[in-house]
């Protein structure tokens, strides 16, 4: 199973700031490992954020989004003590959900 | 004169540096140090547990490292090393410099990570400024640009910039620069593209 | 004729070293801002998130927690463990650093088995590191703290004297030692900047900011790992993990970074 | 410590490992096939952009792209996205001297500003590119980054 996420929501006048780093390989399908093998491709595919039901983000991402991702947007419309989820799925499907509050 | 003034500074900042920060390897350090090694390494692929023995320049240089070097000791490590140079057998000293900036860029061979069959680089801008337009050059060493057009390339600038490159103690006891030739680091044919390299009119050291 | 010569020639030179000497600042400070821009969003922080985790999670045969593993400061104790380590254990007899001293902990406290442990000891991709991840937890637990190693038990000043003797120890093919990089201040490889491992200031900075996560692996590493990597480049054979040589530099060079103040994990090349 | 054992155990690690990637190599791979992401898989500048839809796009000043001038490690390159263009529907982040161009294309809702940060990886140097999608169609802004080596071995 992948590890946690680690998120950080802080309202800051209107707006949410968000900050995400995310544990992952992102392997790009081109890298050997110690023993001179090919490590095949994994990377995530997919992001999205969404709050109060609503999406706030999405995004494509391809290999070269580089290792142990981090990822920072704006939005408007949410208040202290509303959730933030966040979502990814890589391309060998597995999929990792945490949820924050915004503070 | 100029010259001889230039070839003294470096005793001259290693006086002053023993001065500013005195420090001396007890003598009976040695042999801890030498068991502790052996026993804290073990052998990885081509990084063999002779590489902990040291030959005589390495031991002299690291009993005086943190102190003055006796210009007796000196004298004995230069003799020592100049004795190993062996001019290029055909006496051409200038190879390619496109293979000697490729070897000056590169900086595997002989770690343990390394594949012993591709030929080693010799790592130069790790330690010194060559061409202009490789921003990434380290200071370890001094600047290499401009080496053939300001020095030329008279037969005895050549040789000696091929002992340098074959032997750095031959002329500068403990230097901090390997010794490529005597050490077999790099061969012949390297040597001679990176002579090419500090030359060659056309190569982007002298651009 | 000659000294106009000269002149010019002078006044090239001059005008070579001023363009010099700017695009060597101008270098530095895009380096700089290339490093500011990575802010406090330090990667570093998923592995101090999975330490903690592995500290408190009831684990190994025995299946208990690390509440019973003594850094230094008392049994569970880890704020500020990492700023007085490596010191002299009394249980093991023996001077640790902080990845030995977890290893007695996760072998003895929770019945690890040392060489599964040694095994993952670095961590590579998706073969993660335990050892990587507690190191992250208790070292983040320092931040702030400001380096205070003793040398006073005998074993302590001898790990010491070792990790000074060995910094000058020259071998290989390529004569290095660990002076030959770190011996002088102010100098580079490459564009990284050269602590001088023997004097205060170069010491604080270079001790201090370690562990970190490397960028150019992805992952974080520590101090066992940097010392055993510089060894690797030094064209020297592998260094044991928790070994005598790499405790003894280990305790030199935080002893000689004495009075810093901890700042580790950083972001590192 | 037994020397010969970790031996043994690394040789049986090795095995093992071996016998998972293949296993993994066997197993079939979920989720993403190309064509469903063809701006992902295009490997010049100009399909990269003809597969966005961003083949007529235009240099503008009012996107703040923000790249080091210097990478000291191509494998994490900050990079940081604000677009000042009204009606801005999309970013995406192109580098051009990369096995696969494409890194990333940000889509921002109705109440999201049209800024993102991230981290790329830029194998060597190369101009990025950060293509904005807006109502009145697309821009771009261009960003050059040297990446440099680093280390005693290379």
């Amino acid at each position: 199973m992948a590890d946690p996420m680690r998120i950080r929501a802080a309202l800051v006048g209107d707006k949410v700031d968000v900050k995400i780093l995310m544990a992952h390989e992102m392997e790009t399908g081109l890298r050997k490992d110690g023993e001179g093998n090919v490590v095949p491709a994994r990377y995530i595919v997919n992001v999205s954020a969404t709050c109060n039901e609503r999406t706030v983000l999405s995004a494509l991402w391809g290999a070269s989004v580089a290792k142990n991702p981090f990822l920072a947007f704006r939005f408007t419309g949410a208040a202290k003590g509303d959730k933030l989820k966040v979502t990814w799925t890589d391309s060998d499907g597995d999929t990792r959900t945490d949820e924050v509050v915004i503070g | 004169m100029r010259n001889m003034n230039l070839r003294k500074l470096p005793f001259l900042a290693l006086v002053l540096g023993v001065l500013l920060h005195f420090e001396v390897v007890a003598d009976g350090m040695r042999d801890t140090v030498v068991a502790a090694m052996e026993a804290s390494f073990e052998a990885k692929k081509q990084a063999t547990m002779d590489r902990l023995d040291q030959d005589e320049t390495q031991t002299l240089c690291t009993q005086h490292a943190a102190g003055i070097l006796p210009s007796a000791v000196a004298e004995r490590i230069m003799t020592l090393n100049r004795a190993t140079i062996r001019p290029p057998p055909d006496g051409q000293y200038l190879g390619d410099w496109k293979g000697g900036e490729l070897i000056a860029q590169t900086g595997t061979g002989f770690q343990s990570s390394d594949d012993p069959t591709k030929p080693a680089g010799g790592n130069c801008y790790a330690c010194h400024e060559l061409s202009g337009s490789e921003i990434a050059f380290g200071t370890i060493g001094p600047s290499l640009r401009y080496y053939g057009k300001v020095r030329g390339t008279s037969p005895t600038t050549l040789a000696a910039a091929w002992a340098k490159l074959y032997n750095s103690n031959a002329h500068m006891p403990c230097s901090n620069m390997p010794r490529f030739g005597h050490r077999g680091i790099l061969t012949d044919q390297q040597l001679k593209d990176l002579m090419a390299l500090l030359f060659d009119p056309a190569s982007p050291v002298n651009q | 004729m000659k000294s106009i010569y000269g002149c010019i020639r002078g006044l090239l030179l001059a005008a070579c070293c001023v363009t010099l000497a700017w695009a060597q600042s101008s270098t530095e400070e895009a380096i700089a801002e290339y490093r500011a821009m990575f802010g406090d969003e330090n990667p570093a922080e998923l592995w101090q998130i999975r330490g903690e985790e592995l500290w408190t999670t009831p684990r190994g045969p025995k299946n208990v927690a690390l509440a019973g593993c003594d850094l230094g400061l008392g049994a569970g104790i880890v704020t500020g463990a990492y700023a007085q380590l490596p010191r002299w254990f009394e249980d093991t007899q023996r001077v640790q650093d902080l990845e030995s001293r977890l290893v007695s902990c996760l072998t003895d406290l929770q019945g690890l088995d040392e060489a599964e442990l040694l095994k993952s000891r670095f961590g590579d991709g998706a073969k993660k590191s335990d050892l990587e991840a507690l190191t992250a937890y208790i070292v983040a637990a320092s931040r702030g703290h400001t380096m205070s190693v003793s040398i006073a038990h005998p074993a302590a000043q001898a790990a010491y004297d070792l990790g000074h003797g060995v910094f000058y120890y020259r071998a290989g093919p390529h004569d290095f030692s660990c002076a030959t990089c770190h011996g002088e201040s102010g100098k580079r490889i490459r564009l990284q900047v050269l602590p001088k491992l023997l004097d205060p200031v170069g010491a604080r900075y270079a001790y201090t900011s370690w562990p970190g996560y490397r960028v150019s692996q992805g992952e974080l590493r520590t101090m066992e790992w940097r010392l055993q990597d510089c060894f690797r480049q030094q064209r020297l054979p592998q260094l044991r993990y928790g070994s005598e040589v790499a405790i003894g530099l280990t305790m030199f060079l935080a002893k000689n970074a004495e009075g810093g103040i901890m700042t580790a994990p950083n972001i590192t090349r | 410590m037994n020397h010969e054992r970790r031996t043994v155990l690394r040789q049986l690690s090795k095995v093992t490992g071996y016998a998972l990637a293949l296993l993994a190599g066997a197993w079939p791979r979920l989720g993403w096939s190309a064509e469903q992401r063809p701006a992902f898989t295009a490997e010049t500048l100009e399909e990269t952009l003809k597969a966005l839809g961003a083949s007529g796009s235009k240099e503008s000043s009012e996107i703040e792209f923000k790249a080091p001038e210097i990478a000291e490690n191509g494998a994490v390159v900050p990079v940081e996205v604000d677009s000042k263009l009204p009606g801005t529907r999309s970013i995406a982040i192109i580098v051009e001297k990369n096995p696969h161009l494409m890194s990333a294309d940000f889509t921002f809702p109705e109440g999201t500003d049209p800024y993102v940060a991230t981290r790329v990886k830029v194998a060597e140097t190369s101009n990025l590119l950060a293509v904005v999608k807006t109502d009145a169609g697309v821009f771009h802004a261009t960003r050059l980054v040297k990446v440099t080596l680093g280390g005693c071995g290379g």
